[in-house]
């Protein structure tokens, strides 16, 4: 087996993934490297949720009886894990909302609504890049439409990375919102956060981090982020499908006005008129994902005994590795950096003309689960003039063992279709 | 949680009703609509009276009912070191058994400790002793202002 | 044991909800009567869920490996269930959300975005009632202060139904949407669909209906209810937490514009403009809550092999026997209908001057939990002049002797207070 | 799913390439990027030619090859009943399998069976079936009118 320096313990981290053990196609070991897409559960997660919804299953909030102190005990307890996790300087900066999406949306609809200084109108700019997700390129497309707000954006240089070259005339005194990835979901680029933040702040702008790639596999801190807002998704960090978060910054919490109305989100109500609650409430309209917040606590907890930097640093290893044997594999280019350098363990590449659906599909037959097609980010498809791409994106539990199966099944994917 | 203590201040409330003051203020506890009006009369640093008048429940009752009982007659420094106390108390989340110094200075409002478990009621506990602490704040600032209520 | 005609074999059913044997307080038996907050959740629903983890999980749509095309067809499968749950002509006209307050913001946002003929603005009218919960009032108030439209409402008659009385002076040619709940959280009243209907069809408007107490208890069928939009949320149904519902006719959903942006609710994304997927996806912005929709399907399978017409029965009886012998209670005065006709399994009450918090308190000494509070429903609390209620509300586990349980606790109440 | 005259017809098209035609249409799969040109020309009811140009994945690239086969010479009665036991097939989740009725209509196109039990490859399939039938309608409608492409 190849030992590469870094390495997590991953026969004993892979004891904790029930799926990891799953064969498919009769008799197929899965080799799973979809973990752009979704990350895996571990067992202590999946515990933690059944003992909720076995034990403590109540809604949250102002009950008296025992399962509703237990429920938002558990709850709210998730909020101080986060906060913890992200090192939130309060932890009434984390909001709960379903995923990365929501949370998104959220900004962009509560700067449309927001009065001055904040309020983005037809005289401001928002700032994207070409390699957003199409949850951090939409919602402020709708943003635009709707206020007649310029939408302006970095473009990728040939070797996947944010050309920055231009940042002055994209970034001005109009612009109220610069919103980015930290970590591109197809590319892999890690982007420059403190250039993009310097300049942000120097024409006042508001700083939006899409943080979804990120928070998965490094060590986030939203203080030496220096960013206003911070969104990421529970799912791709080992936590439950239907939680997501939205960090912000406090003063702005106070100041902007609320998205979704509802139960929990206010202060008091009467037919002419409600006032809110104060953050992170105002923003958590109706019975929350209270059990996906839980298991996101849960999930949080794993990470951290694990240990961010060494997930980092395993996955580093992994991605060297990776980059290394697939470029050996004749007619494959990868798009995106071709180092290990300032990129995620997330790899993207085009083998020959075989389209990426083929690509896929075969590499599927011998159990390896790879994404295929334009991850959400069709503009960087454009961008390199490629219809799809072919992604697979590691995590703690992959190994050389399942980078070597990817370039094995490469292979016949070549014979096969050669 | 509802230890006698706590009962019999609720039943049978000290102190309780509107009487002239130096300050009044009105708080009110949205999640659950406890009210409670309450003034507060100072002789000079001495609390000559807190009266009141509201409706809650039986914590947030006893609660303003132990704080007249505690707190009239007292030097402000020492009814501020009781408040100070009973928020402590009450912020505990029922970890630490009460110390003696503790109820020393808290006698009968000590029987809220087994309050301080229960989240959702802290605040009816607390919304009598926040509302002293605000009209005291008053009543001083209009004192060093020199005007009337 | 009390037998009443018509009650379903709660012997059997208590053995799928684990919690049902939690005991609470050093040795009380839970009674959990809080089921309009939410429900508890059948080993099957739990199951279902563990085994999605387990086994399939990955994120949906558009991927080629085996994980992904289970993962797929498992929450496209949740969908077909909840719109034949629903009656739905079609599949597609089943949203899925995080909750129905989600729902019932997306139908507010649409409305205020969209183009004629259903545009909400100054010119128009919203209509909703007195008895609405926090999440059917709230959004509309937010969507009256952004447009400019006027809000108006039906109100309440003494004994908690809605006060009809001036229909035609309520619901005018100027109204564009009138919302209203079909079953009240706080006074179990069932609402007269019909007459509402008729009139707003007489003056075009739309009608959205909160389901989110009904879809639990009865048979819910949207093409008999003849809605425009009907909202309802899974927690309260056996469901998961973090999943809701929107269903919603064919055409407005085509006609209508997006709410979220994201990932999955496009056709094509470029960074100039965007083209939005079809409904259901249109309004399915970012990885959607997979796990919790399979837990959903799982639930309306749970309750569908139970029997809706049974479950209704069931709790019919119990209620007619809750209000008799709550009526038997010195003191006691139930706000909302004194009569099980046209009610649900929701109680709402004042026991002489003891404020509800006490009461709620010393019943869970006894093990009973009970909801008190204004119940996201202020509005209800203001008109009936009480500062709150205690609220014991039944499901399809709750038996005549938690009736019994509840009578007695109060007795104890009083003693304890007297 | 690749069975060898999926693979047979991916690697060796037939009738790929644009030539004259009645009609043209361009058709995309946008969740995938597979794009097909395709133009047909009629000669009375009968098919003179389909010619197709595009990328996408094997499946979408054998399907039009297979389409070219079978359809070029036929009736247009006869390539219709084709084309909707086509999609039958592909519509059946893989859960019937293909009776010899359906054999001999299909003939090669019956190695398609397989992809039916995969949704996200269906709509491959299905991409130059839905063009054909696309530019068949506007060629007809064209003839009908009298006018030329
Ligand atoms: C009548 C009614 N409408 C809406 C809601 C909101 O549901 P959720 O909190 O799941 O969004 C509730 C429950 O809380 C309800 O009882
Ligand atoms: C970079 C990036 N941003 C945003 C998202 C959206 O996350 P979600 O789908 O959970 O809303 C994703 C994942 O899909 C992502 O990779």
């Amino acid at each position: 087996m190849t030992q590469l320096p870094g390495l997590l313990d991953t026969e004993a981290i892979r004891k904790d993934f029930p799926v990891l053990d799953r064969v498919v196609h009769d008799g197929q070991r899965l080799v799973y490297l979809d973990n752009a897409a979704t990350s895996q559960k571990p067992r202590q997660v999946l515990d933690v949720l059944n003992d909720y919804y076995e034990r403590s299953n109540a809604n949250v909030h102002r009950g008296v009886h025992v399962l509703a102190e237990e429920a938002t005990a558990l709850y709210e307890g998730a909020r101080d894990k986060v906060a913890a996790f992200v090192n939130a300087p309060s932890r009434d900066e984390v909001i709960f909302t379903k995923n990365a999406s929501e949370s998104l949306n959220l900004v962009a609809n509560m700067l449309g609504w927001a009065d001055e200084p904040y309020r983005v109108d037809q005289d401001t700019e928002i700032v994207i890049t070409e390699m957003e997700h199409h949850s951090n390129i939409v919602p402020w497309q709708l943003l635009s439409q709707r206020t007649g707000a310029k939408l302006k954006w970095f473009g990728l240089t040939e070797d996947g990375r944010l050309d920055l070259s231009e940042i002055e005339q994209i970034i001005t005194e109009k612009t109220k919102v610069v919103s980015f990835v930290l970590v591109s979901n197809i590319l892999g680029t890690v982007n420059p956060v403190e250039a993009i933040v310097r300049r942000a702040q120097d024409v006042g702008a508001l700083v939006v981090i899409d943080a979804s790639q990120a928070a998965p596999h490094m060590t986030l801190d939203v203080q030496a982020l220096q960013a206003d807002f911070v969104a990421f998704t529970g799912h791709k960090m080992c936590g439950p499908t239907g939680i997501g978060v939205l960090w912000g910054r406090q003063e702005l919490l106070e100041d902007l006005p609320p998205f979704l109305g509802g139960g929990e989100m206010i202060e008091t109500v009467s037919m002419h008129s409600s006032t809110y609650a104060p953050a992170p409430h105002k923003f958590e309209a109706g019975t929350p994902p209270i059990a996906q917040a839980v298991g996101l606590g849960a999930a949080v907890d794993y990470l951290t005994s694990i240990g961010m930097d060494n997930i980092t640093r395993h996955e580093h290893a992994l991605t060297h590795y990776a980059v290394g044997r697939l470029l050996e594999v004749p007619d494959l280019r990868i798009i995106g950096p071709t180092t290990a350098e300032e990129r995620g363990a997330t790899i993207s590449f085009t083998l020959g003309d075989i389209h990426p659906h083929d690509v896929g599909q075969v590499l599927d037959e011998q159990g390896i689960a790879v994404r295929v097609g334009h991850h959400c980010a069709r503009p960087v498809c454009l961008r390199y003039g490629i219809p799809a791409t072919t992604r697979a994106s590691f995590y703690l539990y992959s190994t050389p063992a399942e980078v070597d199966a990817l370039v094995e099944g490469l292979e016949h994917v070549r014979n096969f279709f050669g | 949680m509802y230890q006698d203590v706590i009962l019999d201040h609720y039943k049978n409330p000290h102190g309780r009703g509107l009487r002239d003051g130096d300050a009044e203020v009105h708080h009110v506890n949205p999640t659950c609509g406890d009210e409670i009006t309450l003034r507060v009369r100072l002789d000079g640093d001495t609390i000559e009276d807190v009266s009141y008048e509201g409706q809650g429940c039986s914590i947030s009752q006893a609660s303003a009912s132990v704080l007249n009982e505690l707190l009239v007659g007292k030097e402000l420094a020492e009814a501020r070191r009781i408040q100070e106390t009973f928020l402590e108390l009450m912020q505990s989340k029922g970890k630490s058994e009460p110390d003696d110094a503790m109820e020393e200075v808290l006698e009968d409002a000590i029987a809220f400790a087994g309050v301080s478990k229960y989240p959702a009621r802290v605040k009816c506990a607390l919304l009598s002793w926040m509302a002293w602490k605000d009209a005291t704040a008053q009543a001083l600032g209009e004192t060093a202002g020199g005007k009337t209520a």
